[in-house]
């Protein structure tokens, strides 16, 4: 073990700070550091993770205060796996915008990379923390930090985007005040461990109606159907490696938030079906729209909402193999979205438009960047062997597994779609005319390493998924077992007490 | 040893593709023997019933070879070699050759693995390695991607995922992916699970075997694909489905009674096929086509017998699909030798190639024979076995429909020689040669391969009998000849003497015709002369009697072929698209709006809180 | 403070919470204009904040201060916790505004208007 | 005009005032910071061209969130934990007690005020 948990919200804090003051001496500095930092998280968290893994869960307290008084970070294997891929994405999205904007002045990329430091570590908060109302906190810090970095370009409809985005958000930021107001009125606590102990005390309507709250609130950045309204635009005005980290990052945060409530929280016997159906309509109306989208980053930003209402829809299977394919599904997704989006960017370069018809042609002129957009659409749309064959199919057996043909039926029906449009683009590549005013935009070395990365890994997985199985059936144990999570938090308090 | 031929298989794809990047000739010697070396392995090193188990994220795998794949694996590596040594030169001076080659050796590796799984799992991945890969060679000469190659892709991804389904859904009742285990399992399921696996598993092999309703992607990607290509795409990939529809189908429904409608519905599905092929390869002019739609009316008879699914029936199906990979593979590159040469395939621009072509025309007579089930050719065997077969079973009215098919489909072999072989030589083709040697001796070996075959179907007959009993078909017992009138103990066609030797007295006297009216003074006038009826014909009037070749008949089959499935599927289609276009119309744009759907999910949820969380 | 005038004390808390959430509600939901979509954003934090402290509140409470005099009030006093979630929501609520404030400038400079209908150049 | 150069002091000083006695009494170094930034408010309204250098004021922020987050580092290696106390607690209700609070009660404040003020400096003179 290099460090602790609180590590990985501390140092992306500290170095958001550091940025401007060091960048003050050497503008350099404002580029490596968060490298630096980011690949010390990855190494950090991945450690911690294989610690976890044979030893049990860390239970972290801040400030010397015992839970359930005090605010607790809590790293599990399902933590420390989100954590674990949270930071490897933040560091994949670093590389690739290492050089961004190097021509223009060093207020944009301070700023940037501010703002990405600010977003890791909100969102690695948001899955550590134990405490709902500091979960609140990071859920805000993050949304501050997307609100930014979506506006990050003048000029662009980037202000609109980010402006809807913070409507949204503020509203599902009452909304999860509210909650947390309630519960707290009911159960006098605010540690997840405590309230999952106690929750049954609650009076059923206020918990209900705590949940629906938290719903709202949290369900803005796990891009649940009514809710996903931000996310097109936010995705096609954000600067292309932000994208990636909102497919990433941001909205794997919002999930973990939402599952944890479900599944710890709250003892709501409808609400499995709820995220069923609720996954079910966010996917089959995100992937429809995504047809016929004639933007490319807005396609794949259809396409991530609909792969997190698939996340979704195997999460409300509520069994342990649909916790598992959820989580199977998540770490794909946070591979091979991020790989398209990088990808995709380059593909449109040099436009404010982002037309899907830029992409005519490009195969010819950059080979490498075109193969890995071709290899990530391959894997999204489950084509074995790449990696999301696996999660797609893990997904499926662990629908029938409880008898649901009917979704089983729909999720296929929806995969038919999602062909549909990701080789419509794919065929533009490659078989169609370049035109004359689009001009190629090479890759820089870093932005490249970063892709084939993330294409490897996807190859990776593809022939050997049992590389990852073992952590996803670990992680998704310790998700189903309440009780382990509810007594390893509360024995600490008790530990220090003594 | 399994291991060693998929490894270098896939060894083989990557290097060819690097390889290609340094020097072409060693790309071509990296590519032939990457598909040669594991052929001869796979003949000298596997055994039958040679397993490897294989454990992946938590799912028993398993591989190994049976009598019944042994018979595909035939078609396959054959096939497969022959295109191989084929693609070189057809594909010469053509672009993305690297990609092109080892695209070609995934595709012979996922049929190959499609014919090892013994396990439905790394079954159905190899079966989509194969979709894709083949998709990919669908597109790769870049014309009309969005729509043929799109369609191609859609239907073979619905049947994939209805597969897909029956899968996932076997495997939550069994708890196993093994093939036998669903075989062994399947009586015991509830009757609409009965009902429904085995439908999805029809509607998966279905597509690929461009079964009737499912057929409309096959023209299209049959004749966009590199002709090279397509020999093994028709004649072999299209045989997955029917592999596949045999080992699970006929496992499945083994025991529901002959005679059951649910095996009446797949005959009959074959018989609307092969009659509709037909008549649609009858009118089309361009020869691709032509062969696309004939592969579909084949594949329809290999149909009917899976769905009569006697032990004749069976046994005529398979004969007829290895029969049908000989010469669909040889008649699709002679197409390709044709199109190299001329660089069209249409029937009325290209004639009277006989001289310029001898070899190329030699193979595809013998092919265009077997195809029409001319004796002594491969496809009369089969064809009569299924006639024998049907009749046998009492199925009157499906030997009508295949009879009517089989004979309609003489029109078009016929219109296939004329139209490319036979005819006036135009001066627009003087300068045309033969194809070179490595195209024109695959076709020969391969329509060699028909005549033997058809002559001795005792060669073939026997490896599917073993397989057959494998299946469990015990009443063959491993005298086929029993069943029909054809056969003598040895294998060969008895009743036939006689006519062999008619059939040779024809060949004789139609070579010894053609060598003296090539003596003869003849007058030649172009096609666009024809001055007997006395009309002036217009410049732009393309009066080349392949044109409106069989009018009349065109105009007794219209009401049928004017209800082309392929409208409806475009129809609905079209539909979806509207559909789409409407739905993302919920994201108005305006912020408002969507703090709207905010307030009043949250509205509807606090209503119905009792409703949705069930209190 | 008698029970009865406690409870209608608190019923009126309450009720002017939710009210006051109502109405930045409707703020946000029908007003055109950016400035008051953001003026009701903060209208329903104020809501909710007074919301959270009322839950903290009990009949005849102090401030949850250890004072000269008051060091064994801890009986008498009132709930720190929600007072300092509602400083902190408070921190959170003016940054969001501020950086809604931001944008609007933005999105003025870029459309010159503030009607929401007329922003909107991303759709469907 | 003269009236806010004389309000000034007074203001930053309350704020000062609010966010060094936050462990004492109610306040703390947001309401502190915010205080301060509204006394820089009032002069930017006041004066046209009242400048604040944006260098200063980043340093400030950059510098009071790094000791703030190193203070946590130092309690964590000193008793194991985030944020925990290393310091003297002292006795209650002295100015000098409380640990660690003070100290990064001030930090907070100093952050806070530069914070907004740059914020509201920003806003006001932001050109595209």
């Amino acid at each position: 073990m290099v460090g602790t948990p609180v590590l990985l919200i501390a140092i992306p804090l500290l170095a958001a700070f550091l940025i401007p003051l060091l960048g003050m001496l050497w503008k350099e500095l404002v580029r490596i550091i968060p490298g630096i930092v980011l690949a010390y998280m990855m190494i950090l968290s991945a450690s911690l993770l294989y610690y976890v893994l044979e030893n049990g869960s860390i239970i972290e307290v801040l400030g010397g205060w015992r839970p359930p008084i005090g605010i607790n970070l809590v790293f599990s294997p399902l933590t420390g796996f989100l954590t674990t891929i949270m930071t490897f994405l933040g560091f994949i999205v670093w590389l690739y915008s290492y050089k961004f904007k190097r021509n223009v002045d060093f207020e944009p990329a301070k700023k940037y990379f501010i703002f990405l430091m600010m977003l890791v570590a909100g969102a690695v908060g948001i899955v550590l923390t134990g405490d709902i109302f500091n979960q609140f906190v990071f859920i805000e810090i993050v949304g501050i930090s997307a609100y930014a970095l979506t506006a990050f370009y003048t000029g662009r409809n980037s202000a609109e985007a980010s402006f809807k985005y913070l409507l949204m958000g503020s509203l599902s930021a009452s909304s999860l005040l509210i909650a947390i107001a309630i519960v707290y009125s009911q159960l006098g606590t605010l540690n997840m461990a405590e309230i999952a102990s106690t929750v049954h005390l609650m009076d059923p309507t206020f918990k209900v109606i705590a949940m629906i709250f938290f719903i709202v609130g949290i369900g803005i950045e796990a891009e649940i159907f009514p809710l996903n309204g931000w996310a097109p635009d936010a995705y096609t005005e954000a600067p292309g490696p932000i994208g990636a980290a909102f497919a990433g990052i941001l909205v794997k945060a919002g999930i973990y938030a939402m599952v944890r409530m479900v599944f710890t929280l709250f003892d709501v016997p409808g609400a499995f079906d709820f995220l069923l159906a609720i996954g079910l309509i966010t996917l089959i109306i995100a992937e429809t729209a995504a047809v016929k989208q004639d933007r490319l980053k807005r396609m794949l930003a259809y396409s991530s909402i609909g792969q997190m209402g698939l996340v979704i829809v195997a999460f409300g299977i509520g069994t342990i193999e649909g916790v598992y394919a959820a989580l199977f599904l998540m770490l794909n997704h946070a591979i091979i979205k991020p790989l398209l989006f990088l990808s995709g960017s380059y593909l449109v370069f040099n436009s404010k438009d982002k037309y899907i018809s830029e992409v005519n042609g490009l195969g010819k002129y950059l080979p490498i960047t075109s193969i890995l957009f071709a290899l990530g659409a391959f894997a999204i749309v489950g084509l074995p062997p790449f990696a999301g064959f696996w999660s797609k199919l893990s997904v499926l057996m662990a629908a029938a597994n409880e008898g649901m043909l009917l979704i089983i039926a729909l999720i296929l029906m929806v995969s038919v779609v999602e062909i549909v449009y990701y080789f419509r683009v794919v065929n533009r590549i490659y078989f169609f005319e370049k035109s004359k005013d689009v001009v190629p935009h090479r890759p820089s070395f870093n932005a490249l390493l970063s892709m084939i990365i993330l294409g490897i890994l996807i190859i990776v997985i593809g022939f050997y998924p049992d590389s990852v199985t073992g952590i996803l059936h670990k992680a998704a144990d310790d998700l189903m077992n309440t009780e382990q999570y509810i007594n390893n938090v509360l024995s600490v308090g008790k530990s220090l007490t003594n | 040893m399994i291991y060693i031929i998929f490894l270098i298989f896939i060894g083989g794809a990557v290097t060819t593709y690097l390889v290609g990047k340094i020097s072409s000739i060693l790309r071509d010697i990296v590519f032939l023997s990457t598909i040669i070396v594991p052929a001869v392995l796979f003949f000298t090193e596997i055994n039958i019933g040679q397993i490897v188990n294989i454990s992946v994220a938590g799912l028993q795998l398993q591989w190994g070879i049976t009598y019944f794949g042994y018979i595909f694996a035939l078609i396959v590596t054959g096939l497969g070699v022959m295109a191989a040594i084929y693609a070189i030169p057809a594909m010469k001076g053509k672009k993305n050759l690297n990609f092109f080659y080892s695209n070609f050796i995934i595709t012979i590796m996922a049929m190959m693995g499609i014919l090892f799984s013994r396990d439905l799992i790394s079954f159905f991945i190899f079966w989509e390695i194969m979709t894709w890969s083949s998709y990919l060679m669908v597109v790769y000469q870049g014309n009309d991607v969005q729509k043929i190659g799109i369609k191609y892709f859609v239907f073979s991804a619905v049947g994939a995922y209805a597969m897909l389904m029956a899968i996932v859904i076997t495997y939550s009742l069994t708890g196993s992916m093994m093939i036998d285990s669903l075989v062994a399992a399947f009586p015991g399921f509830d009757f609409t699970l009965q009902l429904l696996i085995p439908i999805l598993f029809l509607i998966g092999f279905g597509v690929k075997s461009a079964m009737m309703p499912l057929h409309v992607w096959a023209p299209g990607a049959y004749s966009h694909a590199p002709m090279a290509y397509t020999s093994v795409f028709s004649g072999a990939l299209s045989k997955m489905g029917i592999y596949g529809m045999i080992i699970v189908m006929v496992s499945l429904v083994a025991y529901i009674p002959e005679g059951h409608w649910f095996r009446e519905i797949i005959a009959w599905l074959g018989g609307i096929t092969a009659i509709g092929g037909t008549l649609w390869a009858v009118m089309q002019d361009d020869a691709k086509k032509m062969l696309a739609y004939s592969s579909v009316a084949q594949l329809g008879y290999i149909i009917v017998g899976i769905g009569i699914g006697t032990e004749l029936a069976m046994l005529a199906s398979l004969f007829m699909a290895v029969m049908h990979g000989l010469f669909k593979g040889t008649l699709f590159m002679v197409v390709g030798a044709v199109e190299k040469q001329t660089g069209t395939t249409n029937f009325t621009e290209v004639t009277g190639l006989i001289r310029k072509m001898p070899w190329t025309f030699l193979a595809a007579l013998m092919s265009i024979i077997a195809l029409a089930g001319i004796p002594p050719l491969g496809g009369f065997v089969g064809k009569w076995m299924l006639y024998e077969s049907l009749i046998s079973s009492n199925h009157y009215m499906l030997v009508i429909a295949v009879f009517f098919s089989s004979t309609a489909a003489f029109l078009y072999c016929y219109k296939f020689l004329f139209g490319f072989f036979l005819g006036q030589e135009e001066k627009e083709w003087e300068h045309v040669k033969e194809a070179p040697a490595m195209m024109v001796i695959p076709m020969i070996i391969m329509a060699i391969g028909t005549f033997v075959l058809g002559t001795f179907p005792g060669l073939i007959l026997n490896p599917i009998d073993a397989g057959m009993q494998e299946l469990g078909f015990v009443a063959t017992q491993g005298k086929y000849w029993e069943m029909s009138m054809l056969f003598n103990e040895w294998g060969n066609v008895i009743l036939l003497q006689p006519i062999l030797y008619g059939i040779m007295a024809v060949f004789v006297f139609f070579f010894v015709f053609l060598t003296i009216k090539g003596f003869k003074k003849t007058r030649y006038v172009t096609t666009k002369d024809i001055s007997s009826s006395g009309e002036i014909p217009l410049e732009h009037e393309n009066l080349t009697y392949s044109q409106n070749f069989f009018q009349p008949f065109y105009r007794a089959v219209e009401p049928v072929m004017k209800r082309q499935i392929d409208k409806y599927y475009d129809e609905f289609g079209r539909g979806m698209e509207a559909f789409f276009d409407f739905v993302r119309r919920i994201y108005t744009g305006n912020g408002q709006t969507y703090a709207l759907y905010v307030v009043i999910f949250m509205v509807l949820l606090l209503i119905f809180k009792d409703f949705i969380f069930g209190l | 403070m008698k029970n009865e005038l406690f409870e209608i004390l608190q019923f009126g808390i309450y009720s002017a919470s939710i009210l006051l959430i109502l109405i930045g509600l409707y703020a946000v939901l029908t007003k055109r204009s950016l400035i008051k979509i953001v003026i009701g954003l903060s209208i329903i934090d104020a809501g909710i904040h007074l919301l959270l402290v009322a839950i903290g509140y009990i009949n005849m409470g102090t401030a949850p201060i250890f004072s000269p005099g008051y060091e064994d009030a801890a009986a008498t006093m009132v709930d720190p916790v929600p007072q300092a979630l509602v400083l902190t929501a408070i921190v959170i609520g003016f940054a969001v505004t501020a950086v809604a404030l931001s944008l609007v400038i933005r999105l003025y400079r870029h459309h010159h208007t503030l009607e929401i209908d007329e922003i909107k150049n991303l759709k469907w | 005009m003269s009236g806010a150069k004389l309000l000034f002091p007074a203001v930053i000083l309350l704020g000062v005032y609010v966010f060094i006695h936050g462990h004492l009494s109610p306040g703390g170094g947001f309401q502190g910071g915010t205080i301060v930034a509204t006394g820089f408010l009032l002069m930017l309204l006041a004066y046209q061209d009242f400048t604040v250098s944006h260098h200063v004021l980043s340093f400030v922020e950059s510098f009071a969130g790094i000791f703030f987050v190193a203070i946590g580092l130092l309690g964590f290696i000193d008793g194991g934990t985030f944020l925990q106390n290393f310091m003297p607690v002292g006795t209650l209700n002295d100015l000098f007690s409380g640990g660690v609070i003070p100290i990064i009660y001030i930090l907070v404040g100093f952050k806070v005020a530069a914070e907004l003020t740059g914020l509201i400096y920003t806003v006001l003179n932001e050109k595209d």
